[in-house]
C-alpha cells in the first residue's frame, strides 16, 4: 500500500463518515430547518472529501476536472433546493400561525 | 461483487414493497424515484450503460417530474374544488374480490416465471446468438456502438414506430388541454402561471445550468455513434432542460403553434423522408445509401432528438391543469358550438 | 409494394400533425382510396406468386425485421383498407358537429391505421409490442377524444387493461428471446420446441392478449370503451381493433409453437369463448342502451374466435382447415357487420337525440334506412343464410362434427339464437307506431356508409371462397 | 442446488429480482384503488420486464446489444404511456372523477 493509497482510503472514509452522520442527523433531528441543516453541511463536506480521495486515481486533468465540475454542480443544487425547501416550510408555517392552528 | 448485487436487487424489492406500501402518494412517488435511481445503478451492473442513461433521464427524471408535478395539480384542485367526500369510502366486497384475484394472478404468475428461469438453468444456450450476428455487421451500419446500430440501422423500423407512440401520445396531450384554453382567455392562464413567483436563488441557477445541459445533451447525442448515447437519452436531458427553464419562469410559449408542431413532427418526418428516398432506387424501405449510413444516421438521431425533447417536454407544459376561477372571466361569454360543453368542464 | 401499406397512413398521420386545418376532405380520402389500391395490389400479387417476405432495411431476419404478407395478411389488410374508407366517409359527415375533436380524430385514425397495418404485415415479436403499443395508444386516444367524464373514464380502463396485457405480452418476448435468442416469428417457428420456457411465454403472452382482445371474462373494459365513444370510432375499434391482438394470438398459436400446445389448454380457451357467447349476450340483451347493446354484442361474437383453437388444435387435418376458414369468415363477417351496426346505431341516435332502446319507437318509418342496415347486419350477426356469418358458422358447426367435439356445436348454434334475442328486443320497439321525439334530418351519405358495410358482409355470404382461396396459402393450420 | 450455484451468475440473478418485481407489481396493480398507484405499479413491473429480457439474454450469451436496444425502445414506450395516463387521469379528475 502506498502513501497515496492510504492517502486516498483516509480521506474517502471521512466523507462516508461525514454522509453517515448527515444520515442520523436527518433520521433524528426533531423539525424541517435542523435536518435540512444536518443534511446539507455535513453531505457537502463529505462529497468534498471524498473527490479530494478520488482525484489521485483519475488519469487525465480532463478526468479531475469533470470531478470537481460534478461537486460543484451538487453544492449548487443541493444548496438551492435545500433553500427552496426552508422557504417553502417558512411560509407553511407563518400561514398556520395566522390561523393560530399550531 | 456478489455481494453488491444481492444488495442492489433486495433494495430494488424494498423500494418497489414500498411504493405499493405507502399510503401517502407523495411518499409512492418519492420511492418510486428512488426505485428509478437503484434501477439505473443496476444497468450498470448488468453492463448497459446505455439503459442507465436512459433510466436515469426519462424513466426517473421526467416520469418522477409528471408525477409530482400532477400531485401538486391535484392538491391544488382538491382544496379549492373536490375536498374528500366521505362516499369515497372503500367498496369492501369489491376491495376483498381483488385481493383473492391478485393473490391467484400473484401465485400463478409467480409459480410459472419460477419454472420457466428454473428450466433455463438446465438448458443449453440457443441455437441463434444475435451477439455474432451484429458484430459481424457492425462495420456496415455506418456507426460503431452496437445499441445505436440496432436502434438506428438494424432494427430502424422499431424505432420509427416508437417515435410514432410518442407523437400519438402529445397529440392526445394536445387535444385534451386545447379544450380548456380556447374558452379561457389568456389573462386567467396568464395569473395562473405567476402565482408563485420563484426565488431569484433558482432563476439565477436555472439560468447556470441551462447552457450546461443543452451542451450535455449535444455531447450525449454526439457521443452516441461510438460508445453510451443517443437520441433519446438527448431527447431527454433537452426535455429536462425545458422543465428547469418553467420551473425558473423563463417563458416557454405554451401555445401549440404550427412551429411547435412542425418540431413535434420533425424527427419522425425526417426519418420518414430517408427512409424512403432510397426505394426510388429500387433499394428496400430504411435501406441507408452506401457510405452514407453514419451521416444519415448522425442526422437523423439530430432531429429525432429535437423531436423527442420537445415532445417530452410538451407533455409536461400541455398536461391539463385547473384553470383558477378569475373574475375577468364571466365578461367575456364562451362563445362556438362548444361553448356548453367548455363552460361545464374544468370548474 | 408492401412498405408502401406502412409509409401512406403514416404520411398522412404526420400532414394531419402537422396542418391540422387541412381540406381533411381533399386529403383523407385520396390517401385511403390509395391504400385501398396499395392493398388489393399486393392481394393480386399474393394471389399469383404466393407468400412473399420483405428485409425492412436490406437486413434479413433474425438481425432486421421482416414482413410477411400472405393469403391471411392481404385479406386483413383490404379489410382493412375497406372497413376504413367507409368509416372514413361517414366521420366526415358525423363529426362535423365536433369540431374540436375532429381535428384530433384524423391523426389517430391514420396513425390507428398505420399501426393495423404494420401488425399484419410484421414478422418479429418484438415490432409486434410496438405495433400493439401504437394501436392502443390511439385507439385510447380515440375513446377520450369527446373528453367527457365518463369517456375518460373508459379510456382510463381501456389504457390501463391494453397496458397490462401489453406487459404480459412482452415478458413473453423476452422468455422467448432468452430461449431461442431471436425474435423472428418464422425463425423461432422452425426450432421451437415444447419445454417449460416457451410454454409459460406462451402462457403469459396469451393472457396478455386475451385481455386486449378483450376475451372473457377478461372484457370489463370494452363495453364503456367501445359503447361510449362516438359511433365511427366504435366501428373502427370493434371491427378492427380487437382482431389485432386475437391475430397475434392465433399466429402464436398456430405457426410460432403449436408444438407446445396442449389439446387441454386449447379446451379451456374454447370454454371462454363459450363463456363469452353466454355472457356476452346475457348483457347484451338486459342493456337499456343501445350502444351498450351493440358493444356488449361484441363481447358475444368474440367467443367464436376463440373456437378455433379447441377445433384445429389435436384434431384431424381436415377438422382444422374447416375451423380455421370458419374463423377467418366470421372474422371478415363480424368486422362488416359490427362496423355496420356501429354507425347506423350511431345515425339512429343522431335522428333520435337518444340513446335508449326505449327511445327507438317509430324510426321505422322516420329513419327506415338506418334501420335496414341494422337489420342486414343482425342477420350476418345470427349466422342466418345468406350472409358471411352464415358460412362460418356453418363451416365451424362442420369442423366440431367432424372433430367429434359436440359440445362446441350447441355453444356455435346457441349463440345464434341468443344473438336472435337480443336484437329482436331493438326490432319490437322499433316498429312501434308513434314516435316519442322528435326526429332530427340526418345525412344520406351516413345511410349509404352504414348500408355498403351491411351489404358486404351479407355479400360474403355469395362471395366466401375468395377469402378461403387466398387462405389457402396460409401458413400454420395447412392443409 | 450445485446446479443452482454453478449456473448463477449476475445476469441470472438480476432476471430473478425482475420476476419478482413483476409478480409484486402485478399484485399491487390489481388491488390498488388510485389511479396513479395503479400506474406506478405499471412502470415497476414494466421495469421488472426489462430486467427479465436483458438479464436472460445476457445470460445465455454476454453482454448483448439487441435486448439493450429493445429496453430502450420499451423505456422510452412506458413513458409514453405514463404521460398518456397522467394526461388522461388529470383531465378525469378535472372533470370530478376520483383520481
Amino acid at each position: 500500500m502506498t502513501l497515496l493509497n492510504i492517502f486516498q482510503t483516509l480521506f474517502i472514509t471521512i466523507g462516508c463518515l461525514f454522509f453517515l452522520i448527515g444520515t442520523i442527523g436527518l433520521l433524528r433531528f426533531p423539525d424541517v430547518l435542523t435536518r435540512i441543516h444536518a443534511l446539507t453541511k455535513a453531505d457537502n463536506l463529505g462529497l468534498g472529501f471524498i473527490v479530494i480521495g478520488l482525484i489521485p486515481s483519475m488519469s487525465t486533468a480532463a478526468d479531475i476536472a469533470k470531478l470537481i465540475v460534478c461537486w460543484v454542480l451538487i453544492l449548487a443544487a443541493s444548496s438551492v433546493s435545500a433553500f427552496l425547501v426552508a422557504n417553502q416550510h417558512i411560509k407553511k408555517s407563518k400561514e398556520f400561525k395566522d390561523h393560530d392552528v399550531v | 461483487m456478489m455481494w453488491f448485487d444481492l444488495a442492489l436487487g433486495l433494495g430494488l424489492i424494498i423500494a418497489a414493497i414500498g411504493v405499493f406500501r405507502s399510503e401517502d402518494l407523495f411518499r409512492a412517488v418519492v420511492l418510486f424515484v428512488t426505485f428509478g435511481i437503484l434501477l439505473a445503478l443496476t444497468w450498470l451492473r448488468l453492463q448497459a450503460p446505455d439503459l442507465a442513461l436512459a433510466e436515469a433521464a426519462i424513466g426517473a427524471g421526467i416520469t418522477g417530474v409528471l408525477l409530482l408535478d400532477t400531485l401538486g395539480v391535484f392538491r391544488q384542485h382538491e382544496q379549492d374544488i373536490n375536498p374528500r367526500s366521505s362516499s369515497q369510502l372503500p367498496d369492501i366486497s369489491r376491495q376483498w374480490a381483488a385481493n383473492v384475484l391478485a393473490l391467484i394472478a400473484c401465485i400463478s404468475a409467480a409459480g410459472l416465471l419460477a419454472w420457466s428461469l428454473f428450466n433455463t438453468l438446465k438448458m443449453p444456450a440457443p441455437h441463434h446468438n444475435l451477439v455474432t450476428v451484429v458484430e459481424a455487421n457492425i462495420a456496415y451500419s455506418g456507426v460503431s456502438h452496437g445499441i445505436t446500430a440496432v436502434l438506428l440501422n438494424f432494427r430502424s423500423y422499431d424505432t420509427l414506430l416508437e417515435v410514432a407512440v410518442l407523437l400519438v401520445a402529445i397529440v392526445i396531450g394536445i387535444g385534451l388541454r386545447e379544450r380548456v384554453t380556447t374558452s379561457a382567455n389568456a389573462t386567467s392562464d396568464e395569473g395562473q402561471s405567476k402565482l408563485s413567483e420563484p426565488p431569484a436563488l433558482l432563476t439565477s441557477l436555472v439560468r447556470l445550468l441551462l447552457p450546461l445541459l443543452l451542451i450535455t445533451a449535444i455531447f450525449v447525442l454526439w457521443a452516441g455513434s461510438t460508445r453510451p448515447g443517443g437520441a433519446f437519452q438527448a431527447g431527454a436531458l433537452i426535455a429536462a432542460a425545458g422543465v428547469l427553464a418553467r420551473l425558473g419562469q423563463i417563458d416557454i410559449a405554451a401555445r401549440v403553434t404550427t412551429i411547435l408542431r412542425l418540431g413535434l413532427t420533425l424527427g419522425v418526418f425526417i426519418f420518414l423522408i430517408v427512409a424512403v428516398s432510397p426505394m426510388l432506387t429500387g433499394k428496400p424501405f430504411l435501406t441507408y445509401p452506401a457510405g452514407w449510413e453514419g451521416t444519415l444516421i448522425l442526422l437523423i438521431e439530430f432531429m429525432l432528438t429535437i423531436s423527442i425533447g420537445l415532445i417530452l417536454l410538451s407533455l409536461f407544459i400541455q398536461a391539463p391543469r385547473p384553470r383558477i376561477p378569475a373574475p375577468v372571466r364571466n365578461a367575456i361569454p364562451a362563445t362556438g358550438p362548444n361553448a356548453e360543453t367548455n363552460k361545464g368542464g374544468d370548474q | 409494394m408492401i412498405p408502401l401499406l406502412l409509409i401512406i397512413p403514416l404520411v398522412f398521420a404526420l400532414l394531419s400533425v402537422l396542418l391540422p386545418r387541412l381540406p381533411i376532405k381533399a386529403i383523407a380520402i385520396p390517401g385511403l382510396v390509395l391504400q385501398l389500391i396499395a392493398s388489393i395490389q399486393l392481394s393480386v400479387h399474393t394471389y399469383k406468386h404466393g407468400a412473399s417476405d420483405y428485409a425492412l432495411g436490406s437486413w434479413e431476419a433474425p438481425l432486421g425485421i421482416a414482413l410477411h404478407a400472405n393469403g391471411f395478411t392481404v385479406t386483413l389488410l383490404t379489410l382493412t383498407a375497406f372497413i376504413a374508407i367507409v368509416c372514413a366517409v361517414y366521420a366526415l359527415i358525423y363529426l362535423k358537429r365536433y369540431e374540436h375533436e375532429q381535428r384530433y380524430f384524423w391523426p389517430l385514425f391514420w396513425f390507428l391505421l398505420a399501426s393495423l397495418n404494420g401488425i399484419w404485415l410484421s414478422g418479429d415479436l418484438f415490432n409486434l409490442y410496438v405495433g400493439l403499443e401504437l394501436l392502443t395508444f390511439s385507439a385510447v386516444g380515440m375513446v377520450a377524444l369527446t373528453a367527457n367524464k365518463a369517456s375518460l373514464q373508459a379510456a382510463i380502463r381501456y389504457l390501463f387493461a391494453a397496458l397490462l396485457g401489453s406487459l404480459g405480452y412482452l415478458a413473453g418476448v423476452a422468455l422467448l428471446y432468452g430461449q431461442y435468442g431471436t425474435l423472428s416469428i418464422q425463425e423461432i417457428a422452425l426450432i421451437s420446441t415444447s419445454d417449460a420456457p416457451t410454454q409459460v411465454a406462451l402462457a403469459l403472452m396469451t393472457v396478455g392478449l386475451l385481455m386486449k382482445t378483450a376475451i372473457f371474462p377478461l372484457h370489463y373494459w370494452l363495453p364503456p370503451a367501445h359503447g361510449g365513444a362516438l359511433a365511427p370510432v366504435s366501428a373502427l375499434l370493434s371491427a378492427l381493433v380487437v382482431k389485432a391482438s386475437f391475430y397475434i394470438l392465433a399466429v402464436l398459436w398456430l405457426q410460432l409453437a403449436p408444438d407446445a400446445i396442449s389439446p387441454a389448454a386449447a379446451q379451456v380457451l374454447g370454454a371462454l369463448g363459450a363463456g363469452a357467447i353466454l355472457w356476452g349476450s346475457w348483457c347484451a340483451f338486459r342493456q337499456p342502451d343501445i350502444k351498450m347493446l351493440v358493444a356488449y354484442s361484441t363481447v358475444a361474437q368474440l367467443g367464436y374466435l376463440m373456437f378455433v383453437f379447441p377445433l384445429s388444435i389435436g384434431t384431424s387435418a381436415a377438422a382444422a382447415e374447416l375451423a380455421w376458414q370458419g374463423t377467418v369468415l366470421h372474422l371478415l363477417a363480424h368486422a362488416f357487420a359490427k362496423a355496420a351496426m356501429f354507425l347506423s346505431v350511431g345515425t339512429l341516435v343522431l335522428a333520435i337525440g337518444h340513446q335508449g332502446i326505449k327511445d327507438l319507437a317509430g324510426v321505422s318509418h322516420r329513419v327506415p334506412l338506418a334501420l335496414f342496415s341494422f337489420g342486414l347486419s343482425a342477420v350476418s350477426l345470427m349466422g342466418l343464410p345468406p350472409s358471411g356469418g352464415f358460412n362460418a358458422k356453418w363451416l365451424l358447426l362442420q369442423s366440431a362434427l367432424s372433430s367429434g367435439q359436440w359440445w362446441w356445436f350447441i355453444f356455435i348454434l346457441g349463440g345464434g339464437l341468443l344473438t336472435a334475442a337480443y336484437v329482436f328486443r331493438v326490432f319490437s320497439v322499433s316498429f312501434i307506431e308513434e314516435a316519442r321525439h322528435k326526429f332530427a334530418p340526418t345525412h344520406w351519405l351516413l345511410d349509404v356508409s352504414a348500408l355498403t358495410l351491411a351489404a358486404a358482409a351479407i355479400l360474403l355470404g355469395f362471395v366466401s371462397q375468395w377469402p378461403l382461396t387466398l387462405m389457402e396459402l396460409v401458413p400454420g393450420v395447412q392443409s | 442446488m450445485t446446479l443452482w450455484l454453478e449456473a448463477f451468475n449476475t445476469d441470472f440473478w438480476y432476471a430473478i429480482v425482475g420476476a419478482v418485481l413483476l409478480v409484486l407489481a402485478l399484485g399491487a396493480f390489481i388491488t390498488s384503488r388510485q389511479l396513479i398507484k395503479k400506474l406506478l405499479a405499471f412502470n415497476i413491473m414494466g421495469s421488472g420486464v426489462f430486467l427479465i429480457m436483458v438479464g436472460l439474454a445476457q445470460y445465455q450469451h454476454g453482454p448483448d446489444s439487441v435486448p439493450q436496444a429493445l429496453v430502450l425502445t420499451g423505456i422510452v414506450v412506458a413513458v409514453a404511456a405514463t404521460a398518456l395516463a397522467l394526461v388522461l387521469i388529470r383531465k378525469f379528475v378535472l372533470k370530478g372523477g376520483q383520481p
